[in-house]
């Protein structure tokens, strides 16, 4: 990879690109930065559910690790490549958290960004049309739109749930109008839409909408409570997750989580190329607490008492 | 056009660059960003006899420079690397440096067996031990701590694998005197050694004023650590020098970021380099480092990869 | 406000930042920037009995988030110490933690008795005892890396010194087990310990293609180290929590640059916090750790400094 | 040090301040950048001959040593406060060779860098109007029409003498006409003035105007030659040499060299607080070689054989 080129591997499993990407836009939405970046090869790559990699600071960085985010939107190149949009372009919206992502919100238009992507699999689609609920906290809900409209293109009812702390950690209230069938809003505080969870709501409206399938992205807790509802009311749960990831692209092994697999075991699977998108009732609930996650003792090659 | 291939214990191989163990996987995943058999050698994830879940999450932490792991070895065991990751490897064309670990002596040999008695155990050009494991049967001190339960891995692994196959032993740079590690591991047999891995670290969470790993301490890995990995190759390979242990290649690792980097610990005495922490910031970090270092030697005038070899130690 | 005082082996400091010795030379120099008396103690460079010139140069190399030094403990000696620098210390009002160091275990003492009989000695709240020199006696052996050498040198500045001034065993990382020195120098009747010196490192030059220092090796520090530190100062203070040695405060250094670093070290252990390196990159920073320090223990709810020593242990 | 603002210890010895310094202005100059910075405390206290010592990067940044550079010019605080120069501005040129003056050189205006200075001893200046020659290496000639500037003000009369590899790494050309009573350039190519080195030149200019005076900057080759041609002209060098500082303030002990005092002994000497200017005649110029510098066996507190 140098300069501006970006290298596809397009021909191996899960093709992923890794290009050197120019910030073309950057806007302020509430508490969040949206960023526009010119990045070709992930553009035409990605799946709603998907993320992108972004290293932080230059080659002299004391930063090593690579900061993960949801796609929000793909704009792919092909068209007629006579408007900005033709160039291939990732939008990510990142909420400033820390070093690293204070240094990726003060890109300006013109800098460059380290990119990695697509990554990890994306939300499986169901083949019939099916009734939906995209529920997202935060910015958790970023990647949720363009998965709506997916759906609506396959002839899914799709309703949106958002909910955050307060409004201004709302993200993509107008989109959600735009892409969904309808939209439920939730804030902890009220200062938008219902006071509350969005667990408060989701039982109502997979009720009403008859829903067979909720989605959801955003913190764990919320996950959890969405896998719990969707199980109760007969739909399954997919959701998006967000492990602590040192190379987002499956070497490290840093970012693994207890989830259940087609044979009946857990084990502890890699969350940046398995997720970060699992079935909410393979995931293993019970390990994690109080910010960490144990190795389930019926997990494959738990430790044993008296070693391995 | 500098020559870049390097005899490392009787195997050719093409360049001296690799991938560290723990830091590449088993190869499919960085395939998708260059072909592993560009590799001098692709170093595997360290496995033991059975499969391991490793440890619970958090299991990094971000420091200066560098990174804390605690993985805690996860891995598929030693029947599943040689039925699907070796023969991978070898499908592809790459050439194999296996990383074995074990928590007891006999763990390493049973995994030294198993990997030898597979079909394309052919595509390994040697084996490197671990020994940076947790010994169960004297307290979890680790081996790569003693030189007494070193030398008991490595020659049980070296009478295990035939002869052809050398033995390169992983070090750890956590002790008094590193040499006398060396030392008592080439009098076991070793045909190599590979230095170093991680340091002992630990960080706390100051929001919740806890250790931040679930496993409490972790090892220490990325450029911060360079000037010990340049260090330790800098003390084995002078004392090799001045006759205290014989002349073995050693493989540098830690800290390895640019093709300058990789230059560091070749002039202190590294026949071959290992990247790791580096490739989670650039997946391609390996097969970079080679082209770096092959124009700063061609700068520098080198004929060839191994003219660069501790010369160092000659200025 | 946070009781930010501490009471460290009977001497009661108003807070716990410290310089490190050899990071802030003898105190006119950073006197410029802050008032030195500000500090909880003032902690000098390493002295020995005679004057030293220390090494050639180069002396320093820059690594990633840290850097190298082989000073060599240049230093006016003993003698214009007591005359001249600790006189000024005391005259601005500091609390002064001499540094004293030695060739010989019997260097050390004396040493220690010429800072005893000085007229300024009252500005001491103690005496730091840097064990990381080289042995002459044992082939330049470091007396840090050998549980007998660190024991024999404590005693000897313990019994020089009078019973009212307790005496700190700084400890060196390079060690398998620093718990064992640890005890070995608690043993020997040390009051409290200092973890941790520098690492051992080395850069290569590679544009001469040589070690970079003139003293081939050199010591390792910074914020790329931190990990290390918390991890000896958490392994030590684990060591006393089990009873395996009497529980006697930690000075805590190695790689502090923030107040969040700081509460690292307290965290894990440390009584006292020592700023060394970031001094280099900001004068003041000792005392703005200081600052962001008590500012953090406020925001999180501690009442007083002593109550967040090594909670991390308790979570 | 917060903010803008800046922290001048005034009452102590060596006066220096720590401020965070806009940029105002960066233009390029042959091979080098021309850095004018707001630091009103280093402004209105520094002398010709100190330099400043600036941060690289931000608090996260991997380099944690200051880099230093002489102060070409300062135009201090005060006047009528309405030009822009009031402000009280120090300027530098830097030559890019690393990364810490790559990330220095890239600083834009309204970029902030964390300074501090004035640091070391100013060249010391004729108490009567001596006749002096200033000679400059490269950048090394930065500090000096300041220094001639001042030296003119005492009546003396001052001839500048620029050197360096090719045309574009000489720096101040056209600002030595300005400020000196004469101006010879030599360039090693020939591509500006006489072909060869200052050396070549010097003698005869010492010569020309009697002068009692040499003052020198640039590399340390350079430095003796002037120190022994000076000597052999009977004439006083003073000379500013840059050795490798990691604090700049003193504290370290990694800038010293070989300096013999005023009871003639050799000491290891810091040449960031007792120099960066220097007595060409003090200096043991026999203890460089080959980019080390030895500690002279007459040293005080040298290493004897069998150790102390
Ligand atoms: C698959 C995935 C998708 C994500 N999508 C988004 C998104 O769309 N928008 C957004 O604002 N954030 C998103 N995050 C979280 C984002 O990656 C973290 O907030 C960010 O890494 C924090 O970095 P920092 O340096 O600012 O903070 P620090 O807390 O200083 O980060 C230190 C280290 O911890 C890791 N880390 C910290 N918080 C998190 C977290 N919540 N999740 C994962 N790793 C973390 C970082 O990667 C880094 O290695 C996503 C994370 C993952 C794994
Ligand atoms: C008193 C003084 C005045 C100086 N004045 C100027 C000036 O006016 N203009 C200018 O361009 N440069 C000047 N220099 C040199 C300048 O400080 C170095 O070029 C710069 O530090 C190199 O940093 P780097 O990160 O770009 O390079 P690197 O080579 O990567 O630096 C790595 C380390 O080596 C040190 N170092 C490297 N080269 C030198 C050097 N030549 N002198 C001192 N330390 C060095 C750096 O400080 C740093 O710690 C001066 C140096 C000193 C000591
Ligand atoms: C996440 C991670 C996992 C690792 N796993 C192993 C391992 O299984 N076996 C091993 O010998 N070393 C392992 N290491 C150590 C590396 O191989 C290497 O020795 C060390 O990280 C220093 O090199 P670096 O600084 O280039 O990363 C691991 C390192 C990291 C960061
Ligand atoms: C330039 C330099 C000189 C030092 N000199 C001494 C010394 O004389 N005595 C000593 O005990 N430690 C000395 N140290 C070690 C520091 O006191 C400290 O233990 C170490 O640098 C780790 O802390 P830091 O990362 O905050 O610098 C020195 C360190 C540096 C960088
Ligand atoms: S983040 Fe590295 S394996 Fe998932
Ligand atoms: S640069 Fe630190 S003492 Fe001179």
């Amino acid at each position: 990879m140098t300069g501006a080129l970006s290298t596809t591997a397009g021909g191996r499993r899960g093709a992923v690109a890794h290009e050197v990407a120019e910030v073309v836009g950057t806007r302020r939405v509430g508490a969040y930065q949206h960023l526009t970046l010119v990045a070709p090869g992930a553009a035409d790559l990605a799946r709603p559910g998907q993320f992108v990699a972004l290293a932080v600071g230059d080659e002299s960085s004391a930063t090593l690790l690579r900061r993960s985010f949801s796609i929000h939107r793909v704009t792919p190149t092909g068209g007629d490549g006579t408007s900005a949009t033709g160039l291939g372009t990732v939008e990510i919206v990142v909420s400033a958290v820390g070093p690293g992502t204070r240094w990726i919100t003060s890109r300006q238009p013109g800098d460059t960004v380290d990119v990695i992507g697509p990554l990890g699999q994306a939300f499986p689609l169901p083949t019939d049309p099916t009734s939906c609920v995209l529920v997202g906290g935060g910015y958790g809900s970023a990647p949720l739109f363009w998965l709506a409209e997916a759906l609506r293109e396959r002839g899914c009812h799709v309703e949106l749930v958002l909910g955050a702390a307060s409004e201004d950690r709302l993200f993509g209230v107008d989109e959600a109008r735009r892409s969904g069938d309808g939209v439920t809003i939730t804030t902890d505080d009220g200062s938008a839409g219902h006071r509350g969870w969005v667990s408060d709501v989701l039982p109502g409206i997979i009720e009403r909408t008859s829903a067979g399938m909720v989605y959801g992205c955003g913190p764990m807790g919320m996950l959890r409570s969405i896998t719990d509802i969707a199980a109760a009311h007969g739909a399954v749960a997919q959701v998006a997750v967000e492990e602590s990831m040192a190379c987002g692209v499956g070497v490290c092994m840093t970012c693994v989580m207890p989830v259940v697999g087609s044979d009946g075991r857990t084990r502890m699977v890699r969350s940046c190329v398995e997720g970060p998108v699992f079935r909410g009732d393979a995931v293993r609930w019970d390990a994690f607490e109080g910010g960490h996650c144990r190795v389930p003792d019926d997990a494959v090659g738990a430790p044993r008492v008296g070693g391995h | 056009m500098v020559d870049m291939s390097v005899t490392l214990a009787g195997q050719r191989l093409r360049n001296p660059l690799m991938t560290a163990s723990g830091c590449a996987a088993n190869g499919k995943e960085l395939h998708r960003f260059f072909d592993v058999a560009e590799l001098g050698a692709f170093v595997t994830k360290s496995v033991m006899a059975e499969p391991r879940s490793g440890r619970g999450t958090p299991r990094m932490a971000e420091t200066p420079s560098g990174m804390l792991n605690s993985i805690g070895l996860q891995g598929p065991g030693i029947k599943a690397f040689v039925e699907e990751d070796l023969p991978w490897l070898a499908s592809v064309g790459a050439r194999v440096l296996p990383s074995i670990a074990g928590s007891s002596s006999e763990e390493y040999a049973e995994v030294a067996s198993v990997l030898a008695a597979s079909e394309a155990f052919g595509a390994a050009v040697g084996v490197e031990v671990n020994i940076s494991c947790p010994n169960v049967a004297n307290r979890g001190l680790v081996f790569a701590c003693d030189p007494v339960a070193s030398s008991t891995v490595i020659s049980l692994v070296r009478e295990t694998l035939p002869p052809r196959v050398p033995v390169f032993a992983k070090l750890s740079p956590d002790v008094t005197d590193i040499t006398a590690i060396a030392a008592a591991c080439l009098d076991a047999g070793a045909d190599g050694l590979t230095m170093i891995n991680t340091l002992l670290g630990m960080v706390i969470d100051t929001d919740r004023m806890r250790p931040q790993l679930g496993g409490v301490t972790g090892g220490l890995s990325g450029p911060g650590i360079r000037p010990v990995a340049v260090r330790a190759v800098w003390q084995v390979r002078r004392a090799m020098l001045e006759g205290v242990m014989p002349t073995v290649p050693i493989i540098g690792v830690g800290g390895v970021r640019t093709g300058r980097d990789a230059l560091e610990l070749v002039a202190a005495g590294a026949s071959a380099i290992q990247v790791g922490t580096a490739t989670f910031n650039d997946p391609a970090a390996p097969v970079r480092v080679l082209d770096e270092l092959t124009g700063l030697l061609e700068s520098k005038g080198f004929a060839s990869f191994g003219d660069a070899v501790g010369v160092a130690h000659q200025r």
